[in-house]
Order: structure tokens, then sequence, then C-alpha cells
């Protein structure tokens, strides 16, 4: 493992993905600050229809990201360590986890939707479809990065030397892994 | 094998780690509400993005600078958050 | 000037100072109209005098933009332009075009335009900025093509560098965002709805990207800095733009008639469109620094150096202001949001304009710089346009407040022309501030009527020969 | 070990980012298309509100005036107009244009005959029911 000595590395992956991290980051740290404010001015409405949501899907979308989070973390060891083969199926297991997550916050939406849940019903419903709609689409783009990492990995195009590629798609995985985490705890669980 | 294959990896620990504060916040969640249980909530969340920022990011290794930032945001929006449910 | 096409800039680039020169006394017309109802009452109603200030703003800057283009495009790509013939018909045809409309607008009550035009075939008239009647609208769509039919060849044959991409691409972007204008709903909220497709879509996207390149241009070929890194902080920065601007259209969606969750998401990301403009600065000054030479038209670097302090004071901060909903509630439609329009106008694509005009120029003819007398006035019309503009911001600012406080707030709101009455200071300081600005007009056009190139000092030609 | 940061990379987050912020706007502008009818009374426009905001385009109001805070600031809000003025005093007003006081500023002429004028007083009408989030906020406009 990596020496004390060792002089300061710089960031992972390319420097524009963390431009724009830090961008959405803030995009999001403003949205989530909002709905906390908005809920200061309307504390029953919001802790009212809270418990609408379903916590516990919540929860096991919480604990898919994390674990995919965990399998890009460990792409990134081994095509240091020089294995594209198995980076690309680390991430292959991140992309199936990724659907996992879409899967249950579709069936969640779908849920929400047959109870009359739009972005017009009142303003915990706005704030919470928007945020997770948001976060929704992250995930896809997300996706879409990992997809295209897994499949150069595959194609042996990384390697020791040369695996900024993976760094830079798997910052902003774990940068939607980190979001959502905020997010969980927000909407869902603290009232 | 390398060394690090067998003995567990820091990112595999988190991983356990992040799992055990994910049901740790629910379990909080869960046994009702009120400013003392919201500020510990936040602060599992806020632990638990500094350990992916450090450990699945990798920002533990980088010029401190980043890791202050990403710290920095999880505190200042953090405590935004505080501030909005402590005022409510 | 590398290549003889480039030549085709220089009618575009005399034009658009002519109609800007034109912009202006529409503009003193209509602030004095605020003083005195009666000025000029009926043979120049106010509306057409807003109309012809505000048509001719963008016409000059598109007829800028586009000797821009036929400038910068084949300069990058390294190849004479595809079609220097086509361009100079181009720019007749709109010069035309544009003098017709601006004749129609001044002689013709515009009902009886849009009855002459056909106006009952395809309502698309009496919208902001989109007065033209519908002929004129097609006809800017056939100049657009036109100049992108020759960009487009032009590239296709020479080198792509990022940054003609980007000037390109922004373009071809600028003509498909001007199509909405050919859609105009019966409903008027989905009127108002699509109207901003263009107008915001424009200057709160689109144009930020063509901004960001013509600055680009500029920087690299004055300050010598590696293209890559001007390349590549642009790319950063209209990512910044789009990311922010897209969903920040929705600040003009609160009180419209749009849903309310517009409010919010309206409010968050476009409290978050100053960023790029701030990035612009860092980005400017860092060129500034790291330059590799001393480039003689110190004017031109003035502008260059200029835009993007202004645009962040006009868009980013007088944007700011106006821009979160709760703010907006009691400013919306007030004069403080035409002291925005006229700063951020003025700073981000005005100034660019005639950065890029003052880069180009002395170019087009023949020398590198003016001299230092000539440069010398242009930078004494820099100051007076700039400080001229700050202070027309300043007095609608004030306008807009008084009418917030007086008219929009408080047990026994006034009237709108009772609050008139009471800003009159504030329209003459703005109609003052106004007149100075079109002196700072004279001394920078005063500049460009003095011959003589810019000659290198004793000592510069010595350190350069060493 | 030197920071990588590469014009390729900047470039594609640069239209990663436009696309991926088009398709949300386009999401929510479906949304918005569906909610517009309810919150503007669509059902309401009748053939003379359609004429009457016809006359309002084709006058250039919206060159002094504002409708909902968009057009010129050199007049008064149209959006509550009529809740302000009514309709008599709306049709007395533009019939007695331009009143020619000195100084003060004038509206011109326009020569509309009454149905026409009752074509706008529709429109304006319609036009003070849409659901406006409140704006603006008193009846002054």
């Amino acid at each position: 493992m990596e020496n004390i000595s060792d002089p300061p590395h710089a960031l992972p992956g390319d420097f524009a993905i963390w431009v724009f991290i830090f961008a959405e980051l803030t995009v999001f740290g403003v949205l989530f600050s909002a709905f906390a404010f908005a809920r200061a001015a309307h504390v029953d409405l919001f802790n009212q229809s809270q418990l609408a949501l379903n916590r516990g899907l919540g929860a096991a979308n919480t604990l898919v990201l994390v674990t995919s989070s965990y399998f890009v973390a460990r792409a990134t060891r081994a095509i240091k360590d020089g294995r594209g083969l198995l980076c690309g199926h680390w991430l292959t297991g991140a992309l199936g986890l990724g659907v996992v997550f879409l899967a249950l916050k579709l069936f969640e939406f779908h849920q929400d939707y047959a109870h009359g849940i739009t972005l017009s019903t009142n303003l915990f419903d706005m704030f919470y479809l928007s945020l997770t709609f948001f976060h929704f689409m992250h995930v896809l783009m997300g996706m879409a990065i990992l997809a295209v990492v897994a499949y150069k990995a595959y194609a042996g195009r990384y390697g020791v030397e040369d695996h900024a590629g993976v760094e830079t798609g798997g910052s902003y995985w774990h940068m939607v892994d980190l979001v959502w985490i905020i997010l969980f705890a927000l909407v869902y669980v603290i009232r | 094998m390398k060394l690090t294959s067998i003995r567990p990896l820091p990112c595999t620990s988190t991983w356990t780690l992040l799992l055990v504060l994910t049901l740790a916040s629910l379990r909080l969640g869960a046994s009702g509400s009120g400013p003392a249980l919201v500020m510990a909530v936040l602060a599992l969340t806020l632990i638990k993005g500094q350990l992916i920022a450090d450990y699945f990011m990798g920002l533990r290794r980088v010029r401190s600078l980043w890791r202050t930032a990403m710290f920095a945001y999880l505190v200042v929006v953090g405590g935004l958050i505080a501030t909005a449910y402590l005022i409510a | 000037m590398k290549y003889e096409s480039q030549r085709v800039a220089k009618p575009y680039f005399i034009a658009a100072l002519a109609l800007f020169a034109g912009q202006i006394v529409f503009g003193l017309i209509a602030g004095f109209q605020y003083l005195d109802g009666t000025f000029l009452f009926p043979e120049i109603p106010f509306d057409v005098a807003h109309m012809s200030h505000t048509n001719l703003l963008i016409v000059w800057l598109l007829m800028a933009f586009m000797g821009a283009a036929y400038y910068i495009v084949p300069e990058e790509a390294q190849t004479e332009l595809y079609s220097p013939k086509l361009a100079l018909i181009t720019f007749w045809v709109f010069l035309g075009a544009a003098v017709l409309t601006l004749f129609g607008y001044l002689f013709v009550p515009y009902s009886q335009l849009a009855a002459m035009t056909g106006d009952k075939l395809l309502p698309t008239m009496g919208r902001g900025y989109l007065e033209q009647p519908l002929p004129v609208k097609i006809g800017i769509v056939l100049v657009a093509l036109s100049l992108l039919f020759n960009i487009t060849m032009t590239l296709l044959k020479g080198r792509k560098t990022s940054l003609n991409l980007i000037l390109i691409g922004a373009l071809w972007g600028l003509a498909l965002l001007f199509l909405p204008a050919f859609y105009f709903p019966i409903d008027t909220v989905k009127a108002s709805y699509s109207w901003w497709w263009i107008v915001h879509g424009w200057v709160e996207g689109d144009w930020e990207l063509i901004l960001g390149a013509l600055l680009g241009f500029i920087l690299i070929k004055m300050t010598g800095v590696d293209r890559e890194i001007v390349e590549k902080w642009l790319y950063v920065i209209i990512a910044m733009t789009l990311v922010t601007g897209i969903i920040g259209i929705g600040h003009h969606y609160y009180f419209i008639g749009a849903p309310r969750y517009w409010i919010w998401l309206g409010s968050i990301f476009s409290a978050l469109e100053p960023i790029p403009f701030i990035l612009l600065i860092a980005f400017a000054f860092k060129m500034l620094l790291r330059r590799r030479r001393e480039h003689p038209n110190k004017a031109a670097m003035l502008w260059a150096m200029g835009t993007p302090i202004v645009a962040f004071l006009g868009a980013g901060l007088w944007g700011f202001m106006i821009t979160l909903a709760p703010v907006q509630n009691y400013v919306h439609g007030t004069n403080l949001t035409a002291a925005h329009g006229h700063l951020a106008f003025f700073g981000a694509y005005a100034m660019v304009s005639l950065a890029i005009i003052s880069y180009a120029m002395p170019l087009l003819r023949g020398r590198e710089a003016n001299s230092a007398a000539a440069q010398r006035w242009e930078m004494s019309g820099f100051w007076i346009m700039v400080i001229s503009m700050i202070g027309i911001t300043l007095a609608l600012t004030g306008a807009g407040i008084v009418t917030a406080f007086l008219q929009r707030m408080g047990a026994h709101p006034l009237g709108f022309m009772q609050v008139q009455s009471k800003e009159r200071v504030f329209f003459w300081l703005r109609e003052f501030c106004g007149l100075c600005f079109f002196g700072g007009l004279v001394v920078y056009l005063r500049s460009f009527f003095m011959s003589g190139e810019y000659e290198y000092s004793d000592e510069a030609i010595r350190a350069l020969a060493s | 070990m030197q920071q990588v940061f590469t014009k390729a990379m900047a470039r594609n987050i640069f239209l990663g980012g436009a696309a991926f912020f088009l398709i949300i706007y386009l999401v929510l502008t479906y949304d918005t298309w569906q909610q517009i009818p309810v919150r503007d009374h669509a059902d309401k426009m009748t053939p003379a509100v359609v004429a009457g905001r016809y006359l309002v385009d084709t006058n250039d109001c919206v060159g002094c005036h504002t409708i909902n805070g968009e057009g010129a600031y050199f007049a008064p809000e149209l959006d509550n107009v009529y809740k302000r003025r009514g309709a008599a005093f709306i049709k007395a007003w533009i019939r007695s244009q331009p009143t020619g006081v000195a100084g003060r500023r004038q509206m011109p002429h326009f020569n509309f005959s009454g149905q026409q004028l009752n074509d706008i007083v529709a429109y304006l009408k319609w036009l003070s029911n849409v659901d406006t989030n409140n704006w603006p906020p008193n009846i002054q406009g």
C-alpha cells in the first residue's frame, strides 16, 4: 500500500470530472437546503407527506448503491493491479446493481403515481419527485459512463499506468452514491 | 498472490461500515422524531459521506485541499439542513 | 489577417457599428418619451421607438457575430472561406431586410404591417424582440442558413479546432433556437413559455457559447497562450453555462401561468447562473497573466478584459438580484428588469462584439494595430460607454426599486402612472447617461477615422531584434 | 503524479451535461404542457378571446404595456387590468386615446370597432383569471 512519504497524489481521474462533480454537488446542495428550509415553513405538511414514502425501499436502494460503489472501488483497484478483465467484471456487477436501483425506484415511482402523487400535489411531493427524479437521471448518466468504461476495460484499453478513465467514471459514480446517501437521510428518514 | 488480495481491502471494510451505518440510521429514524434524532442521523450521514469521499473516491491520498473541500461541503450542507430543522 | 476571404467580415463589422449607432438613437428617443410623453407623438409612438431599439440591438449583434464567424472560421480552419461571394450577397440581403423592416416599423402602423405581410396566414407578430413581419423572419432563417452552409463547408475542408467547433455549433444552435419564432400558440401561457426558448435560449445559453468562443479566439491571438489550455477551459465554462442555464429558464416561469414547481427549480438553478461568468473572469485574467507576448493592440485587450467583468456585473450580479422568486414577485416587469437587461446585453454581447471588431478591424485594414493616438480615442470611448451604461443601469435600478416599494408593496399601493411620476429624477438620470453613452460612442467611432498604424518604440524594436 | 486534465474529457462533460439537462427540461416541459390548460382555463378561450388576443398582438400592446410582466415598462400591466378597471372603463379609455395632455404619455388611437373592443375585453377578462401564482402582488399590477 502507499507510503506516507509519497508525494501527495493528484485527484483520481480527469480533473475536468472534478469540476463537474463539485458543480453537481453544489446544485444538489442548494436543492437539499431548499428542501430543508421549505420544510421549516411547512413542518406538518412535510411530516405528513413523508409518511407516504416507502422507507424500506429507500433503504434498500441505499444498500444497493453503496454496494455498487464498492464494486466500482474494487474495479479501480483491479485495474491498478493490471487486471483489466477483473475490472470489467466488477464494473458489470456495479452496472447490474444500477439496474436494480432503477427497477426499485421505478416501482416506487409507479406506486407514487398510483397514489396520485405528482409534481403539483403539494410542496413536499414536488421536492420529493424533483430530487429523486433528478438523482434517477444521474444514475442513468452514471450507468452510461460505467458501461463505456466497462467496455473499454474488457477491450483491454486500460492498464497499470493508464487507468485514468476508470477513475474518472468511478469518481462520478461515487458522487451519485454520495448524493443519494444525503438524499435518503433528508427525504426519507429525518423528521 | 499479492498481499493486498489476502488482507481485507480498506474499501471492503468501508463498505461493511457503510452498510452498518445505513441500517443504523434507518433504525434511528424508525424510532421516532425530534432534534436529537435528526442530529444523530445527520452525523451518521456526514460520516458516511466522508467515508465514500476518502476510501471510494480515494481523496485520502490526494492533496489535502480536496479532502477539505469535500468535508467542507458535507459540513455546510449538513449544517444548513440541521439549522433548518432546528428552527422549524 | 491570414486569408484573403476573411475580408468579407469588414462590411459586417461596419454595418454592425452603424446599426449600433441607430440603436442608441432610438434608445434616446424612447428614454426621452418617459419624460415627455408627447415627444415625437404620433410620428414615433413609444412602442415603435422601443421595438426599433431592441430589434436594432439584435440585428447589430447578429451582424457582428456573423462578421466574427466569417473572420474567425477561415483563420481557425486554416483555409479560405468556402464562398466569399455568398457571404457578401448574404450581407446585402441581411442589411437590406433590416433597413426595410425598420422603415416598415417607422412608416406603417403595426396592425397594417401585419395585414400587409400575411400575419393572418401564420401569426408570428407582436412578441417582444420578434416583432418582425413573417417574410422578414423567413429571411432571417435564410440568411442564417447561408452563413451556416458557408462556414460549415469551410470547416469541413479545413482544420477542425475545438474553438471552431464551439463557434459553429453555437451558431447552429442560434439558428435552431430561432425556429420557435414561427410557433405562436393561441394560449398566452404557452406562447410565453415558448417565447423564452428563443430569448432565454439565446442570451442565457447559446450566445454565451459564442461569447466564450470569441473571447477565446481573441485571447489565443493576443496573449499567445497555448490553445489547448484555452479550449479546455472554454469547454468547462460553457458546460457550466448549460448545466445552470437550461433549468435556469425557470426564473421566467414563476408568474406567467406555469406550474408552481418552477418557482423552486427556477430559483435554485438560476441562482447558480453567475458561476460561468465568474469562471470567465478567472479564465480571462489567468490567460492575461500567462501571456507570452505584448500585443500592440491595447484597445482590443481592454475590450476583451472588460467583457467578462461587465458581463458578470450585468448578467451575474444584476441577474442574481432579481432572479429569486420572492424578490421577483415584487420586481417582475419593472425597470429593474430593464436595468439588468441593459448591463447584461451590453457587458456580454455588445462588448464582446466590440472586442472582436477592435481586434480584427485594424488587421482587416492592413495593420497590426491602430496608432497610439487612435487607440487612446478608442479606449476613451470604452470608458465613457462603460461608465455611462453603469449609470443607466443604476438609474433604472432606482426607478425599479421605487416601483417595487410604492406600487407593489404596502397597504395602499399607488397606481402605475402615479408611481412613474415619482421616478422622473431617475428617468432624467437615465437619459443623461444615455446621452453620455452616445458621446462615448462618437468618441469610439472617431478612432476609426484616424489613419496610421501602431509604431513600436525604439526600445521595443531593439528588444524584438535581440 | 501529474494531474490529468484532457480536452476530450472537458468536451464530453460539456456535451453530456448539456444533453442531460435538456432531457430533464423536456420532461418538465411535458408536465407543464399538461397543466397549462388547467391553470389558464383554456376551455374558456372563446372565439372572442382568441380574436381579442390577435388584436392585442397585432397592435403591439406589449410595445408599451406588460402582460404577466413581459413587454415594455412604459404603461401599466394588463394581466389584472380587467379586475382593476372593469370592461366599461377599458373600452372608454381605448376609445378616447390619445389624450393629448402636454407631457403625459400618449397611447395611439386604434380605430377599434365596438365588436373589436368587446373581443379585447373578453381576452383581458380571460387573462385576469390565469393562475399566475398570485402575481401581481396587488391590484395595481
